[in-house]
C-alpha cells in the first residue's frame, strides 16, 4: 500500500537518508528501529510531506505523493503522529480531537471514532475539557495517537510513542497500538525501544546511518546478532 | 588526580527533573562515556559543566577550583571545551577562520594562532578544506570542524556531545582513531554517544543516566551486563511482562 | 476637582485603549501564527484611514457604513502580502522578515504620499460633534463610537477564534505549525487568512479613528509604535494581552497627558515599553518565542 | 604543474586588475570635485554620507549580527551635541563632533548593556533600540533648552573653524575622508581579533561563548563603536544642512536610512554599504528630479527595492558578487578530480 523507494533526504546540505526503501501493506504492523540520528524521524517526515526528499519516490496505492503538501497527504489517509506529540497545548482535549477529524473520512465517522478513541484511552474522556498542555506525558501521548486516529487513517505512522514514558505507560501505549492494528489500521512504528517494537511488529526494518541495514520478520530480527551489536556495541 | 568533580548536581526545568543529585568524578587522562536513553539528561549535564546552565543545587570543581557560576567563556578559558549535539559551526566563515577564532583564545598573537589553527586542522584532517565555508562541509566534516575549533582553544578536558551521530561506519572508525590520537596526547574526554559500539570500545568507564539519575557506573563490559541498564535501554519494562 | 480630572482621564484612556487594542490584536494575531513582527502594520492602518476618508469625501458615505468595504480591501491586501512576499521567506532569518515588512511599510507610506500629498486631512461628521454627558464625565461621541465598535469586533473576533472551525484552525496553527499540518490543515492558507484578518482589524481601527484623528501618509508610525508597546506589554501573540495591554497603554497615555506637559506623555508609553522588554519580555500574558 | 602555474598567473592578473580598479576609483574620487557641477557634487557628498552611515551601522548589524532599528538615537545625539555646543557655547564642531561621538558611544554601551544583560535577541533587540530612539526624540521635542520642536538652526559663520563652507568641495573632502577612514577601520576590524569575535557572535553566540569569547563584552563594544561612529555622521549632517530638529535627528526615517544601503549592498561586507549607497542615492536623486512635484516616489522605490532584495538577493549585491567570486576561485583552484 505504502511504498518508499530510494529516498535520499537531509537538512540543508547535510544528508540524513542515503537511500531508503520500505513498504507497508494493508493492515500490517511494521516497525522501523535504529539508534539516535539514524534517520527514523526524517523518514517519517519525508513520507508525511513535511520534508521534501532530494530524490526517490513515495507512493500510496501506486500514486506518487512525494510532492504533495502534508495536509493533502493526511486527506489520503496517511497520518503521522510526530515525535514530541505536537499537540495544541492551549486547546482542550476535545478540541484537539476535533481538529484531528478534518479529513472527509474523519468528518463522516467523527462520532464513531470518538467513541473508539475513548474506549481505547478512557482517561481522555475523563479529561476532555482539560487543556492539552496540562496533561501528563503519558496522557499527551495517548491524545496524540487519538488525534491521529480521528482522521480515520488507513496507515498510522507513530514516531517514538514510548519516548520519555514510565514502563507501565509504555505498556499501555503498546497495547493500544496493537489494538488499533487489530481493528485494521496499518501501522508504521518508529522506535528506539527495540525489543518492544520488534515483538509487536510483523516485520521490521533496522536503520543505521540513513540506510536500511537489516529487514525481516519481527522476532527473527530480534534474534539477529547484528542488532545486539548495533545497540550494545558487542 | 581528579580533574573534574560534580557534587550532587540537580537541575529541573519547569518541574521536570532533568538531572537529579548527580555526583561523579573524572580522573585525568580518562575517557568517560555518558550514556542513557533519550531525555536522560546527558546534554543537560554538559550544559551545567560548561556554564550554559546553572544548576539548582550542587557544586562543580575543575582542577580543584570551584567553577560554578562562571560564564561559559571563562570555563573555556580554564580548559574545558565542548561540542554541541546539533553542530554550530560559524556557517558563513571559512573552515580556517572557524578554528582560528578558537585559537585566539590562548594565542598571544596572530602568528601563534595561525600555527595552532594549522595544527588543529591537521589533526582532524581538514587541512585541505580550510578555504571552504563551514556550511559547505558534510556533517561528518562539520563535526570534525567543531572538534578542531575546540582543540584550538587548548583544552584539558573535552566534552563531546554525540560527535558520531549521523556518521557512517567508516567515518565513525575515523573519529574513533582521532579520539585515540588526542587521548594519547594527554587529553581527557567525556563523551555522550548513541553509537554504542563506538562508546563501548573507546571508553574506560561508562556512566549511565536514566531520568536524570545515575543508574550505573563502571567499565563498559560490566555496565553492558547490568540488568538495570539493559532494562533502561532495551526494554523499558521489566523482563517477562511481554 | 483634581480627582474628577483624573477620572475623566481614565475614561478617555479607556476609550483610546479600545482602539489601541484593536490595532494590537491584528499585530499579535499575525505574530502568534507566523512569528512575524509586521512593521507594515501601521501603514496598513493608514491605508484603512484613507479608504474611509475617500469614500466619505467622494460619495458621502460615513466611515461606519463603509467599514465592510474598508475591511474587505485590507483583508485582500494583507492576504496578498502574506502570499506573495512573506510566504517565500518564512524560513529565512527573522531579521529578513522584519526588513521585508519594513520595505512594505516604506512602499505603502510613500505611495500614499505620492498619491495624496502629505496634507493632514480630517473628516467631519456634524452629527457626531460634541460630547455626551454620562454622570460626571463628558464623553466625546466619535471616540465612544470607535470604542464600542472596537469592543464589539474584538468580541466577535474572540468568538470566531474560539468557536468556529476556521477559528480553531487558526489557533491550532498558532500553537503548533507542524501539528497543524499533520492533522490536515493547509498551513499556507491559514497564514494568508490570518494576515488578512490582522490587516482587516487594523484597517477597521483606521476607519474608526478618522472622525477624530487626522489622516496623513505617516500617521501609521504613531500607531505602529503604540501597537508594539501594547503587544510587548501584553505578550506577543496573546489575545487577552492585546486587549488588556491596549487599555493599560490608553489609560497610561491619557493620565500622562494630564500630568506631563507637551508630548511627554509618549515617554510614559516608551518607558513602559523598555521596562517590559527588559524585565518581562514575555509580557503579561505571553510566552517567549525565540 | 601547469595548472598550478596558470592559477598563480590568474591570481596575479586578478590582483593587478584590482589595483588598477582601485587606482581608477581613487582618481575619480579625487578628480570629482574639480569637474563636477554643484548639483553633481551634492549627489557625490550624499553618496559618501549614506555610505558612511551604512558602514557605521554595518559594524553592529552586519558584522556582529545585532539588528538595530534605532540608530537614529546615536545619529541624533551626535547632531545635537555638536550643534548645541556650537550654537550655545561657540565650541567648534570639530571638537563637538568628538564630544557627540563620546556621548553616543556611552549611550550605545549603556543601551547595549541593558538589552544584552536581559538577553534581548532578534526582533526584541530591534524593537528595544527603536524605542530608545523614540524616547530621545520625545525628549528633544519637549525640551525647550535644546530647541524643542523648533530644533536648532546653526549660526552662519563660514570658516574652517565653524566647519561651514560656502561651497561643496570642503564638505566633499570631509565626508570622503570620513568614509575612507571608516572603511579602513572596518577593513582592519575584519583582520583583527575583535572583528573575528564580532563575526563569531553573529554566526553563533553559543558557539562563540563556548570557545572562550566573552560575547557580552564584545557585543557592547560593537554597540559603542557603531554608535560613536554614527554620531560623527550626525554632526556632518547638521553642519552640511545647518539645521536639525527632533524628527530629522531622531526620527524612524533616519534609522531606516542608515540601514537601507547596507541591506541593499550586502550585510556584513566591506563594500556593501558603499555599493548600496552608490545605487540608492543617485536613484533617489534622479527620481526626485524627474518627479519633483511628487514627494515620496524615491522612497517608494527604495521600499520596493528593499522587498525585492530580501526576496531575491538576501545577501545583497556585494554578498552575491562575493559568493560568485568564491565559487569561481574554488573551481580554478580545485583541479578536476580524476576517477
Amino acid at each position: 500500500m505504502l511504498r518508499v523507494q530510494g529516498i535520499q533526504a537531509g537538512y540543508g546540505k547535510i544528508p540524513v537518508l542515503r537511500g531508503i526503501d520500505l513498504e507497508v501493506e494493508e493492515g500490517e504492523l511494521v516497525t522501523l528501529v535504529g539508534g539516535n540520528g539514524a534517520g527514523k524521524t526524517t523518514t517519517l517526515r519525508v513520507i508525511s510531506g513535511l520534508l521534501r526528499p532530494w530524490s526517490g519516490t513515495v507512493s500510496l496505492d501506486g500514486v506518487r505523493i512525494d510532492r504533495l503538501p502534508p495536509h493533502e497527504i493526511v486527506s489520503l489517509g496517511l497520518v503521522h503522529v510526530p515525535e514530541g506529540r505536537r499537540l495544541f497545548p492551549r486547546m482542550s482535549v476535545m478540541e484537539n480531537l476535533e481538529l484531528g477529524a478534518r479529513t472527509v473520512e474523519g468528518r463522516k465517522r467523527k462520532t464513531e471514532n470518538l467513541r473508539r478513541v475513548f474506549s481505547l484511552f478512557p482517561i481522555l474522556e475523563e479529561r476532555k475539557g482539560q487543556l492539552a498542555g496540562t496533561l501528563s506525558g503519558g496522557e499527551q501521548q495517548m491524545l496524540a495517537i487519538a488525534r491521529g486516529l480521528m482522521a480515520a487513517p488507513r496507515i498510522l505512522m507513530l514516531d517514538e510513542p514510548s519516548q520519555g514514558l514510565a514502563p507501565l505507560l509504555v505498556r499501555r501505549i503498546f497495547e493500544a497500538i496493537q489494538e488499533i492494528n487489530r481493528e485494521g489500521t496499518a501501522i508504521l512504528l518508529v522506535e528506539q525501544n527495540v525489543q518492544h517494537a520488534l515483538r509487536l511488529a510483523q516485520r521490521g526494518y533496522v536503520l543505521e546511518n540513513g540506510r536500511i541495514v537489516l529487514q525481516g520478520k519481527g522476532l527473527e530480527l530480534l534474534e539477529h546478532a547484528h542488532l545486539k551489536r548495533a545497540y550494545l556495541g558487542r | 588526580m581528579t580533574l573534574l568533580a560534580l557534587h550532587e548536581l540537580s537541575k529541573s526545568f519547569g518541574g521536570l527533573m532533568a538531572v537529579h543529585n548527580l555526583s561523579m568524578a573524572i580522573e585525568e587522562g580518562e575517557i568517560v562515556g555518558l550514556i542513557g536513553p533519550n531525555g536522560a539528561g546527558k546534554t543537560t549535564v554538559f550544559n551545567l559543566i560548561s556554564g550554559f546552565l546553572r544548576p539548582d543545587r550542587g557544586r562543580i570543581s575543575f582542577q580543584g577550583k570551584e567553577i560554578l557560576g562562571l560564564p561559559p567563556h571563562a570555563i573555556c578559558q580554564m580548559g574545558i571545551a565542548r561540542t554541541f549535539q546539533i553542530v554550530r559551526p560559524f556557517a558563513n566563515l571559512t573552515v580556517f577562520k572557524n578554528v582560528f577564532i578558537g585559537a585566539l583564545n590562548r594565542a598571544k598573537d596572530k602568528r601563534e594562532a595561525q600555527k595552532i589553527t594549522c595544527e588543529s586542522l591537521e589533526v582532524v584532517g581538514l587541512k585541505e578544506k580550510q578555504g571552504l565555508l563551514a556550511r559547505e562541509l558534510t556533517l561528518s566534516e562539520q563535526r570534525r570542524l567543531e572538534l578542531a575549533r575546540c582543540l584550538a582553544t587548548k583544552p584539558v578536558l573535552l566534552l563531546l556531545d554525540e560527535v558520531m551521530a549521523g556518521l557512517n561506519p567508516q567515518e565513525v572508525e575515523e573519529m574513533l582513531q582521532l579520539l585515540r590520537t588526542l587521548h594519547a596526547r594527554g587529553l581527557t574526554f567525556i563523551l555522550i554517544e548513541h553509537v554504542m559500539q563506538a562508546i563501548m570500545t573507546i571508553s574506560h568507564r561508562v556512566v549511565v543516566l536514566h531520568h536524570g539519575e545515575k543508574i550505573a557506573e563502571g567499565p563498559p563490559d560490566e555496565v553492558a551486563e547490568d540488568p538495570k541498564v539493559i532494562e533502561a535501554y532495551l526494554l523499558g519494562a521489566p523482563k517477562g511482562e511481554w | 476637582m483634581r480627582g474628577t480630572y483624573l477620572l475623566q482621564a481614565v475614561v478617555n484612556g479607556i476609550l483610546l485603549g479600545g482602539v489601541y487594542a484593536l490595532v494590537a490584536l491584528g499585530l499579535t494575531l499575525i505574530f502568534g501564527v507566523m512569528r512575524i513582527v509586521n512593521f507594515a502594520h501601521g501603514a496598513l492602518m493608514m491605508i484603512g484611514m484613507y479608504i474611509a476618508y475617500w469614500i466619505f469625501t467622494l460619495w458621502g458615505i460615513n466611515p461606519y457604513l463603509s467599514l465592510p468595504l474598508t475591511m474587505g480591501v485590507l483583508f485582500l491586501l494583507g492576504a496578498a502580502i502574506q502570499r506573495f512576499l512573506i510566504d517565500p521567506i518564512l524560513d529565512a532569518p527573522q531579521h529578513n522578515q522584519l526588513l521585508l515588512t519594513l520595505g512594505v511599510m516604506l512602499f505603502l507610506e510613500n505611495l500614499a504620499l505620492f498619491l495624496w500629498s502629505p496634507d493632514f486631512r480630517t473628516l467631519r461628521l456634524p452629527w457626531l460633534e460634541g460630547a455626551v454627558r454620562a454622570g460626571f464625565f463628558l464623553v466625546n461621541k466619535p471616540r465612544l463610537l470607535a470604542f464600542l465598535f472596537a469592543l464589539l469586533s474584538t468580541l466577535a473576533l474572540y468568538l470566531f477564534l474560539k468557536h468556529t472551525e476556521t477559528g480553531k484552525t487558526i489557533r491550532a496553527t498558532a500553537q503548533d505549525q507542524v501539528g497543524a499540518a499533520l492533522v490536515g490543515i493547509d498551513v499556507r492558507k491559514v497564514n494568508a487568512l490570518t494576515f488578512g484578518i490582522g490587516s482587516a482589524c487594523v484597517g477597521m481601527a483606521g476607519a474608526l479613528v478618522t472622525p477624530y484623528f487626522y489622516t496623513a501618509p505617516q500617521v501609521g508610525h504613531v500607531f505602529l509604535l503604540i501597537a508594539f508597546v501594547v503587544v510587548v506589554l501584553g505578550g506577543l501573540g496573546s489575545f487577552t494581552g492585546a486587549l488588556v495591554g491596549g487599555l493599560i497603554v490608553g489609560v497610561g497615555e491619557s493620565i500622562g497627558a494630564l500630568l506631563l506637559p507637551g508630548s511627554f506623555k509618549e515617554l510614559v508609553i516608551y518607558a513602559i515599553f523598555v521596562l517590559v522588554l527588559l524585565y518581562r519580555p514575555t509580557g503579561l500574558f505571553g510566552e517567549r518565542y525565540e | 604543474m601547469s595548472e598550478v602555474l596558470s592559477a598563480e598567473v590568474k591570481a596575479s592578473r586578478r590582483s593587478i586588475g584590482v589595483f588598477l580598479l582601485a587606482g581608477l576609483a581613487l582618481g575619480i574620487v579625487v578628480a570629482f570635485p574639480f569637474v563636477a557641477s554643484p548639483y553633481a557634487l551634492r549627489v557625490g557628498i550624499l553618496i559618501a554620507y549614506y555610505a558612511y552611515l551604512g558602514q557605521a551601522w554595518n559594524i553592529l548589524g552586519g558584522y556582529t549580527g545585532q539588528f538595530s532599528f534605532g540608530h537614529a538615537a546615536f545619529f541624533g545625539l551626535g547632531a545635537y551635541t555638536s550643534s548645541l555646543l556650537f550654537a550655545k557655547l561657540g565650541v567648534t564642531p570639530w571638537i563637538g563632533m568628538l564630544a557627540g561621538a563620546v556621548a553616543a558611544a556611552t549611550m550605545g554601551a549603556f543601551i547595549g548593556l541593558l538589552c544584552f544583560r536581559y538577553g534581548l535577541r532578534g526582533p526584541y533587540f530591534s524593537l528595544a533600540t527603536l524605542a530608545f530612539a523614540e524616547i530621545l526624540r520625545v525628549i528633544a521635542l519637549n525640551w525647550r533648552a535644546v530647541g524643542g520642536a523648533m530644533g536648532v538652526l546653526l549660526p552662519l559663520r563660514e570658516s574652517f573653524w565653524a566647519m561651514q563652507f560656502p561651497e561643496g568641495p570642503p564638505y566633499y573632502a570631509i565626508i570622503m575622508t570620513m568614509l575612507a577612514g571608516i572603511t579602513m577601520l572596518t577593513y582592519l576590524l575584519e583582520q583583527s581579533r575583535v572583528g573575528a569575535y564580532f563575526v563569531a557572535i553573529r554566526e553563533s553566540e553559543d558557539a562563540a561563548e563556548a570557545i572562550g569569547v566573552d560575547t557580552m563584552r564584545y557585543k557592547v563594544l560593537a554597540m559603542a563603536l557603531s554608535s560613536g561612529l554614527t554620531a560623527l555622521g550626525g554632526t556632518f549632517y547638521a553642519q552640511y544642512f545647518s539645521y536639525i530638529d527632533p524628527n530629522l535627528a531622531f526620527g524612524i526615517d533616519v534609522s531606516v536610512a542608515v540601514l537601507l544601503p547596507v541591506i541593499i549592498g550586502g550585510v556584513g561586507t566591506l563594500f556593501g554599504p558603499i555599493a548600496g549607497s552608490l545605487i540608492l542615492t543617485p536613484l533617489g536623486e534622479v527620481t526626485r528630479r524627474l518627479l519633483g512635484g511628487y514627494r515620496g516616489v524615491h522612497l517608494m522605490l527604495f521600499g520596493a527595492i528593499l522587498v525585492a532584495v530580501i526576496l531575491f538577493l538576501p545577501h545583497g549585491i556585494a554578498g552575491a558578487i562575493q559568493e560568485r567570486q568564491r565559487i569561481g576561485r574554488r573551481f580554478s583552484h580545485d583541479p578536476p578530480r580524476s576517477s
